[in-house]
């Protein structure tokens, strides 16, 4: 298809990036601006790549594209396969964006062990981009899991006072589920002899297996998307991490879990899938609803995003396992609206963190009388996290919705509640964090020009995916009908 | 390209005022934005003389299209939405220009103009929408400028809290709206009008959960248009939303937003025909707003929240209209009400605006002679609102009760007695109104009294013109139907011609006129009387005034048992279950595990070989009794 | 009974209580002595199976040297009273005695090969047959064996052999290179004075 | 004597060390204390020709059947005579003090060499026997040789204690499979064997696994471990936790798929039992170390579990794991110690995990090294280890064996919590006790190879995959 | 009672179990357990050579000579440790050797 490998040059550019930094000397000032300089242009580099893989990537085609295959472990069935549909490509645009972001908002932020940090991001954007690319399920695994190691020294270097335990609960609460996933990776290959995902895909296994392998897969999904009840760790990673991996936690990491019910227990294990949506229906529902409640009652501004972006997610699960087109495109819509206003509402924590030095939302208020652009950003955030029409909040949203609705109005319903339920602590916690009489103390600086420089292509994009979100579905459309085809038709077999 | 214009040039006022906010000066704004409504004001004249036979619908762009529910951008023009750019454009307009002179000293003019133009846009979107999603997405920008205006005055604690209140009361209304949505895609599998109108019909058999799917619809649909309408039960939002700048309350909370529910109902006539349970559950509903919010009008002291309480009254007899089935008479009443509460509220915002922002009845009184101009249009205002003839609410309310009365059901029946007490009671409590502010001695301090002023131009001009409209606006429609030209096609049904005794058309005027006099006699001709009766009844009243106590009832039904449940599953679940049984437990059990195994490590030589020994022993008599079983 | 049963039987009762005395003796002497005579038993035992060879070798190897070195060990290093045992551990070390020793006799009752002891194949004396066997198809293993010795020997040295700094030790490349110039010192000394370490 | 030539040909690796080593103990006494580094470089220059030599011999039988030379004993030669002279390479790190710097370091190190290429290599009981005893003797010595040490001492008496024990099970083991059988020949077992009364051959086969478990101190069997790990001196302990776990690894695949193999559904539950149990202790016997190498004892017991689960499929996927396992683990351990050995202060080891602290900041290359290669220990992708336990779990999901794969991979979670503590008391922690970084060339390249590896394993894996399945596919079955 | 195999296997199991619970009770003295040791060798030893009668096979007497030799060995190099151990803590006592533990 393609002359040149470009899915192996996004993965790899970053690659040569952390060479580069490596090799480059060490300490000093003068370094450290290096280091984010290179880092910088590198992931810029990498966004313009994956904008180039965008433009060139023919929705119309079935299947995937740019597929580069060479052998690798042959006795195993592993190989080194990738490949992109318009899932994927999705996503590595996501990616490829929100780590300049993140290099951004980290410019002034990050003063210790710049170029440790710089080599994190960018290993992270390497894992990242690998486990979308990945068609072969052990490659996928090995990108999966690999993205903890940086996450652990993002969290545990740079993160705040608790930072230890979080960085230890995130790692091992996420390893624990990932090794379970390792597992049902290799019972797939002895039953398929092969890792390839295509092969796996049109490989018929039967029920009893499938359940076994479904389960393990869940393992480990559910704790990265997170589902409810296993989802203790995120608030923990997010109120310790710096803001920048918040942002990377909250704006691509979540999305691996449904990432992989896409690309594993949706295609693979279609009987199972169905033979399990009740749970997952119950899970998501607890989980829209549950955390609603507790995010309500948080004090702390990253713990109270950190319990919204559970139960978002548990919306994108409800869609997932619905043998709906819509529901699954709404699914998806809404992992990359969250990816995109999660993101950008850490950031925006992330500002006043750094001028104050405080999480409590106690410890602001009045925000709009110093800082009106930051005011009117925050508030635009906050209402695609609400779901208002014309965000991209809402595009996910209400199809899920539709799509969940002929299946269940009970958990239509429950999707829908979490509206007004996230309307009620976003919110407030706008009205207490930006709201209010000119606060006591020194008024804080409204956003610099970096800071707005960050905030803005999140913001269009935000506003884009809500009124124009057409491209995306000529994206999705092809691959999400078939997820559901697959659902669908293993729903009327009875889970043959 | 006319609707374009009148739909979208409200945006770029906001955009505009938005970006002006810095650089130019804040009046500048409020120019702007006024002068493009007017604009806009213009072109939705255009679009309404424009009209064909058939809607016309000018697509802009695809907004949604995935498996098969093809949902574009796309304007609408028929009688229905054509008449509602009009009137959300002029009373917009008419509300922007008395916002120049109402806001002059505010700091943050640019910003108002800017919610008040996007405000306008949402609307515009709202009635101009061509399908259900883009109606749904006017409906959520609406509850997003209002709740941005209601909070303009964001260092009042009690505006924000109101706004809030305001945006989650909508939204609750909007679960039932979305959940409407989601059934009729599911029944029609489309959300254009076009194409669910159109095969209403043939889905009158379909069911949804059992149940007849267009009575589920309707049911769903009404559950939004409550919300939005502030119909019983999701009601408590519209008074406290008069924390808002006055201009807000006239335009939102009056003559346009809250009417959006009715709206709805009425452009989903074609659903509700199908849906006779629904249809009556929309009469209930109504029929109750209407005599319930009339009571507690009668309480209240706050001139904006009376006009608040009247306005959700009104509403009730809108949806009254519409569940008997005449959704013409609806938006009759909806057209003309939009004009006098719009008056009332700016009449309001005059007195307020002179009185130095007092706005409690009992410290007004006696400001006829100075404001005299304000007088007579609250005296118009009021007219129309008690539904005396000729004013502009006489005429609708007459339809909607006559129509009630011949609707035959017993719910009609109902309907048509409540409306009519609650005409009685409209009489009562806006005269009530107007004689304690205008009549009488003055009540405010000498001061406040002393700088009483009438408005500026850009305050009296709207004043004006609405008062005009009040006036003339329900004869004018009613003469323009009955001339039976094709104007309004069927839009406004201004005259029951069925078979209906001959008092009934006279009732409301008559209730009306009897509410006046009652009002009369209490508050001007004996005083003593009002207060005596008042003082027996000092329970009621204030069983009245705190609104049924709907307020205290959701406060300890709801919200407390919300932040109840969220801290119990906060602290006792979330933290206390699941995550110190979960990981923190078993990382605790991992470490409890790790001193053990240490334990076993003592140290002492003879220990290890002990448990060598030990694990050799077991080992082999294992392997023993499976070596001896085969 | 034959004489060979009843020869048995002695052996066996004598070494099973020498063998129960080395662990239990309240003396290390008396274990080493025990043990001796465990091993004296046994080689009585070897040599009533037909393994003269081996017998002798227990007396030569194990109580010529093995025990000689325990006892050698024993009297040099000073290390106070033996015996007494842990009571705590009394159950769990006689339980799993107890069950290794029921294990132990299912296996020896399992069935064996043969019912009676077979004369080694070929005719030949047991020393000769052994011989033949070590030299010719266990050469390799012998060498093995004599390598561990060396091993043994070399790690005995180098961790019991003690490094003094003050011990003069005698040092055969020195001696050898040595010359009558440095050997012989001429000294007058004064009377009463001696004659000073120095220079040396 | 004809049949002497294609025999001492066939044990040519064996002879050149046995040789070498016995012109070392009679050169060493004559060489001063300054020259002492040259016996080393003899001694490694031994175990390099030997190394060298380990491919020629043809496959077959030598010695009249005691020993095999076959294509797994050659893999599994190349690593112990690797391991071997690459930890010697770097023990001269840690061989500061007199004692430690005794010619019969070396020489001992040689002999040991020369018992674990018999041991790979045996094809008879006899050999298995003598082969371990060569092996462990050494050791013994070794660990007890730093004679100012309490704990050397101490490491010592129950390293021998212990082995002394297990080597007398074994033999106890020998005795009844000979008994029962007649026959101590592996080939000619593997007939008899199905034959014998199966409570005797049971009992004979518990004993003998157990007392190579031991070697390979799997639990319970595993309790001297961490004692001698730490009590040892570090050059000692790096030798000791590389190549000798090698050999008995080898071991104990050559004794499970040669002569029991007919026992198998005796032994294959046993060993899963085994496997379990390592991979419990060592995870959670680690978790609350503070001393470095205590904490590496407890790692290795969790690896021979993993080791174990590959043994326990007992399929070809089984040995084959378990070659790529025993490969890859030591490299990582061998890169784990050489970083011990680094650190250093005023000559005395800086050995717990504290002292690690702050290492992030001050030597980031080194504390980027030591992570990848504990992280790789620790299984997780894309680090070498990773590859080793996916082989492992990859058999024993094949053999059926699911709730051994997902114990040991739950295990592996455990295991990985300490393991990331270390990294993260290098990055997180603060501390300002720097150790005197004097580590030389050969320690710094061993760090950076292995870290390397470790690093990029993924990359050269199909190399030693392929390698171990050739090796895997000449043994037994 | 005619002696058989089993007698002779049924002595050197009981002289294994002796020396067994030996090292394990043991708690003054590590001589005692390395005298332990070679009861438990000399059980070995006594089980090889009551097969190889009984089998006639000469092998398993080789295997107790080789047996003999390496505990001879491991006698030495036993009691090298030893005295190591002695020479620096005065003491061989087993309850002594508990520096390392945990």
């Amino acid at each position: 298809m393609s002359t040149w490998p470009i899915l192996s040059l996004l993965v790899f550019l970053p690659v040569a990036g952390i060479a580069f930094l490596a090799l480059t000397g060490r300490g000093g000032a003068e370094n450290d601006r290096n280091a984010r300089d290179v880092t910088l242009w590198t992931s810029l580099a990498n966004l313009a790549l994956a904008i180039v893989l965008a433009v060139r990537f023919d929705p119309g085609k079935d299947g995937f594209q740019f597929v580069e295959h060479a052998a690798w472990l042959p006795e195993l069935g592993v190989a080194y396969h990738v490949g992109v549909d318009g899932i994927s490509v999705l996503f590595i645009l996501l990616t490829t964006l929100l780590v300049p972001i993140c290099i951004v908002a980290s410019w002034t932020t990050v003063v210790e062990r710049v170029r440790s940090w710089m080599v994190a991001f960018l290993a992270m954007e390497a894992l990242m981009i690998g486990v979308f690319v990945a068609r072969d399920a052990l490659l996928f695994y090995v990108f999966f899991e690999a993205i903890l190691i940086p996450m652990f020294l993002i969290i545990g270097i740079w993160g705040g006072e608790r930072r230890v335990h979080a960085a230890f609960k995130f790692v091992l609460y996420t390893l624990a589920g990932s090794v379970l996933f390792l597992i049902a990776i290799l019972t797939l290959a002895s039953l398929a002899g092969s890792t390839d995902m295509d092969l796996l895909e049109h490989t018929p296994i039967a029920i009893d297996a499938q359940r076994w392998i479904w389960i393990a897969m869940f393992a480990s999904f559910a704790v990265k998307v997170p589902m409810w009840p296993l989802h203790t760790w995120l608030p923990d990673a997010h109120v310790q991490a710096p803001t920048a991996g918040s942002v990377i936690l909250a704006g691509v990491l979540l999305k691996l879990g449904g990432y992989g019910f896409i690309r594993f227990s949706l295609p693979m294990l279609p009987a199972a899938s169905a033979e399990f949506m009740p749970l997952v229906y119950v899970l998501s529902a607890v989980a829209i609803l549950y955390t609603s409640l507790v995010a309500l009652m948080q004090r702390d501004m990253k713990r109270l995003i950190a319990y919204s972006s559970v139960a978002h997610m548990g919306v994108v699960t409800l869609g997932l396992f619905t043998a709906s087109a819509r529901a699954i495109s709404g699914a998806i819509v809404q992992m990359l609206s969250h990816g995109l206003v999660s993101a950008a509402l850490f950031l925006v924590v992330g500002v006043v963190y750094d001028r104050r030095h405080s999480r409590e939302i106690a410890d602001y208020g009045g925000l709009v009388h110093s800082m009106p652009r930051y005011a009117v950003l925050f508030m635009l955030f906050a209402l695609a996290a609400v779901g208002l029409p014309a965000t991209s909040g809402f595009v996910g949203e209400f199809l899920v919705i539709v799509g969940v609705f002929p299946v269940s109005a009970v958990f239509a319903a429950c999707a829908a509640a979490g509206m007004v339920l996230s309307a009620a602590y976003m919110l407030w916690l706008y009205r207490r964090v930006v709201f209010g009489g000119v606060p006591a103390g020194p008024p804080l600086p409204d956003l610099d020009r970096r800071e707005t420089g960050m905030f803005l292509p999140l913001a269009i994009l935000v506003l884009l995916l809500g009124i124009q979100p057409d491209f995306v579905f000529q994206l999705i459309e092809g691959p999400s009908a078939e997820l559901a085809a697959r659902l669908l038709a293993a729903q009327a077999g009875g889970g043959a | 390209m006319m609707a374009v214009a009148a739909v979208f040039l409200p945006l770029a006022g906001a955009a505009l005022a938005a970006l002006l906010s810095r650089r130019a000066s804040p009046a500048l704004a409020g120019i702007t934005t006024t002068c493009l409504t007017a604009l806009a004001l213009a072109a939705s004249l255009g679009v309404l003389a424009g009209l064909g036979d058939d809607p016309t619908r000018v697509s802009l762009a695809t907004w949604i299209a995935v498996d098969g529910l093809q949902l574009d951008w796309a304007l609408r023009a028929d009688p229905l939405s054509a008449l509602m750019l009009v009137v959300v454009n002029a009373i917009s307009a008419l509300v922007h220009l008395y916002a120049i002179g109402y806001m002059a000293e505010d700091q943050h003019r640019p910003r108002f103009f800017a919610f008040l133009s996007l405000f306008t846009f949402s609307m515009l979107l709202l009635v101009s929408a061509d399908n259900f999603l883009q109606l749904f997405c006017g409906w959520e920008g609406v509850g997003l400028s209002s709740y941005l205006l209601i909070g303009f005055w964001y260092e009042r604690s009690t505006a924000n809290a109101a706004a809030i209140k305001a945006f989650l009361m909508n939204r609750i209304g909007d679960v039932g709206l979305v959940l409407a949505l989601a059934a009729i895609a599911l029944t029609f599998e489309s959300l254009t009008f076009d194409a669910v109108f159109g095969g209403a019909a043939e889905a009158g058999t379909a069911t949804l959960l059992g149940l007849p799917a267009l009575e589920v619809i309707g049911v769903l649909l009404l559950v939004g248009a409550m919300g939005k309408s502030a119909q019983i039960g999701l009601h408590t939002w519209l008074a406290d939303a008069m924390e808002g700048p006055t201009p807000v309350s006239a335009l939102l909370h009056a003559a346009t937003m809250v009417t959006a529910g009715v709206f709805l109902v009425a452009r989903c006539a074609p659903l509700y025909e199908g849906a006779p349970v629904a249809t009556g559950l929309v009469a209930v509903v109504g029929a109750a707003t209407a005599l319930f919010a009339a009571t507690i009008a009668l309480a209240q002291n706050d001139i904006k929240r009376v006009v608040a309480w009247s306005t959700c009254s009104q509403l009730g007899y809108m949806f009254l209209a519409a569940g008997v089935a005449v959704p013409a008479a609806a938006l009759f009443h909806l057209f003309t009400h939009a004009f006098f509460k719009a008056l009332l509220f700016l009449g309001a915002g005059a007195v307020i605006h002179a009185l130095a922002h007092e706005q409690d009845l009992r410290r007004m009184g006696g400001l006829a002679r100075r404001m005299p101009l304000t007088c007579a249009a609250m005296v118009v205002g009021s007219l129309a609102l008690s539904g005396l003839p000729p004013f502009a609410g006489f005429w609708s309310k007459d339809v909607i009760l006559e129509s009630a009365f011949a609707a035959h059901g017993p719910v009609a029946l109902a309907g048509f007695w409540m409306g009519l007490a609650a005409a009685f009671l409209t009489g009562l409590y806006s005269w009530r109104l107007v004689f304690l502010v205008f009549a009488g001695e003055a009540r405010a301090p000498a001061r406040v009294l002393a700088a009483a002023h009438e408005p500026g131009w850009s305050m009296r001009f709207p004043v004006l013109v609405l008062a005009a409209a009040a006036c003339v606006a329900g004869w004018w429609a009613h003469d323009l139907a009955d001339a039976g030209t094709p104007f309004w096609r069927g839009l406004f049904a201004t005259a029951h011609h069925g078979d209906v005794p001959f008092w009934v058309p006279v009732a409301p005027a008559v209730a009306g006129a009897g509410g006046l006099l009652v009002a009369w006699l209490v508050y001007v001709a004996r005083p003593e009387l009002g207060t005596r009766a008042a003082a027996r009844t000092v329970a009621v009243g204030a069983f009245l005034a705190a609104g049924w106590r709907f307020d205290a009832l959701y406060d300890g039904l709801v919200v407390r048992t919300v932040r109840r449940a969220g801290s119990f599953l906060a602290a006792a679940i979330d933290q206390g279950l699941i995550d110190r049984r979960g990981p923190e437990g078993v990382g605790r059990a991992a470490l409890a595990g790790a001193v053990r195994v240490q334990f076993l490590q003592t140290g002492q030589l003879h220990h290890y070989a002990l448990v060598v020994v030990v694990g050799a022993v077991l080992f082999a008599a294992w392997n023993l009794l499976a070596g001896g079983l085969q | 009974m034959t004489a060979p049963d009843l020869f048995f039987w002695l052996c066996a009762a004598v070494l099973m209580m020498s063998s129960v005395f080395v662990v239990s003796a309240r003396s290390l002497v008396h274990a080493v002595f025990f043990l001796i005579l465990a091993f004296l038993n046994a080689a009585g035992l070897f040599i009533l199976l037909g393994a003269e060879f081996l017998g002798m070798m227990m007396l030569i190897v194990y109580v010529g040297a093995v025990a000689v070195l325990f006892l050698f060990v024993v009297m040099t290093l000073d290390t106070g009273q033996p015996g007494g045992t842990l009571r705590a551990r009394l159950p769990a070390a006689l339980a799993a005695g107890a069950i290794l020793l029921l294990e132990l006799a299912f296996v020896a009752f399992a069935g064996g090969p043969a019912e009676t002891p077979e004369p080694l194949p070929g005719g030949v004396s047991n020393t000769r047959a052994l011989g033949r066997l070590i030299y010719t198809d266990y050469a390799a293993l012998f060498e093995l064996a004599g390598a561990i010795l060396l091993v043994a020997m070399i790690g005995a040295i180098v961790l019991a052999h003690r490094y003094r700094p003050g011990v003069r030790r005698q040092d055969p490349v020195r001696q050898f290179v040595r010359h009558q110039g440095e050997s012989i010192r001429l000294e007058d000394p004064a009377v009463g004075a001696g004659v000073s370490e120095q220079g040396r | 004597m004809t049949g002497l030539t294609p025999a001492l040909l066939g044990a040519l690796p064996e002879l050149v060390l046995a040789v070498g080593a016995t012109v070392l103990t009679m050169v060493g006494p004559f060489v001063v204390d300054q020259r002492r580094a040259w016996l080393t470089r003899a001694a490694l220059l031994t175990l390099v020709v030997a190394l060298a030599l380990v491919p020629t011999p043809p496959d077959g039988l030598i010695f009249g059947g005691l020993f095999v030379v076959d294509g797994f004993g050659k893999f599994m030669k190349i690593l112990v005579l690797g391991a071997t002279a690459w930890t010697l390479l770097i023990a001269e790190e840690g061989r500061q003090s007199a004692s430690m710097r005794a010619f019969e370091y070396p020489v001992l190190v040689l002999f040991s060499a020369l018992g674990m290429l018999a041991t790979v290599s045996a094809n008879n009981l006899m050999s298995l026997y003598l082969g371990l005893e060569m092996m462990s003797i050494p050791l013994y010595v070794l660990t007890a040789l730093k004679r100012e040490s309490r704990h050397a001492g101490e490491a010592g008496i129950k390293y021998f204690v212990l082995g002394a024990l297990a080597s007398a099970l074994l033999l106890y083991g020998c005795a009844l499979l000979y008994g029962f059988t007649g026959t101590t020949d592996f080939d000619a077992l593997a007939v008899a064997l199905p034959d014998a009364p199966p409570l005797g051959a049971a009992a004979g086969l518990v004993f003998l696994v157990a007392g190579i478990a031991f070697k390979l101190s799997a639990a319970p069997f595993h309790m001297w471990t961490p004692d001698v790990y730490e009590g040892a001196p570090t050059p000692v302990t790096a030798f000791l936790a590389a190549a000798p776990k090698v050999a008995a690894g080898a071991l104990m695949l050559r004794v499970l798929f040669g002569p029991l193999i007919g026992l198998a559904d005796v032994w294959m539950p046993a060993i899963a039992v085994l496997a379990v149990l390592s991979m419990t202790v060592g995870a959670f016997g680690a978790l609350r170390q503070t001393g470095l190498k205590r904490l590496l004892a407890y790692g290795t017991i969790g690896h021979s579990g993993y080791i174990f689960v590959g043994i326990a499929a007992g399929t070809p996927e089984g040995i084959h794991g378990a070659c790529v396992y025993l490969a890859i683990y030591l490299v990582m351990t061998i890169g784990a110690f050489a970083c011990l050995l680094a650190m250093h202060r005023s000559h005395q080891p800086f050995e717990q995990v504290e002292h690690l602290a702050g290492i992030g900041r001050r030597r980031p290359m080194f504390a980027l090294a030591f992570s990848a290669l504990l992280l790789s220990m620790a299984g997780l992708p894309p680090l070498a280890g990773f590859l080793a336990k996916l082989y492992v779990f990859r058999a024993a999901v094949e053999a059926d064996l699911f709730w051994l794969a997902v114990v040991g991979v739950l295990a592996s979670v455990v295991a990985a919590a300490y393991y990331f503590r270390v990294v993260y008391v290098m990055y997180f922690a603060d501390g300002d006790e720097d150790f005197e970084h004097m580590p030389g060339r050969r320690i710094t390249w061993t760090v950076t190879a292995t870290a390397l590896t470790a690093l990029l394993f993924l990359i050269v894996a199909p190399v030693v995959v392929e390698a171990a399945a050739r090796a895997a596919g000449t043994l037994g079955l | 009672m005619t002696v058989t195999l089993a007698h002779y296997l049924m002595l050197g199991g009981a002289i294994f179990t002796v020396g067994i619970v030996g090292i394990v009770l043991n708690r003054r003295n590590v001589i005692m357990i390395l005298m332990a040791i070679e009861l438990l060798l000399l059980a070995v030893n006594l089980n090889f050579v009551a097969f190889s009668a009984y089998l006639g096979d000469p092998a398993g007497q080789v295997f107790t000579l080789f047996v003999l030799t390496v505990a001879a060995a491991e006698a030495a190099v036993g009691l090298a440790i030893l005295v190591v151990f002695f020479r620096l803590r005065g003491t061989i006592a087993v309850e002594d050797i508990q520096d390392l533990k945990g």
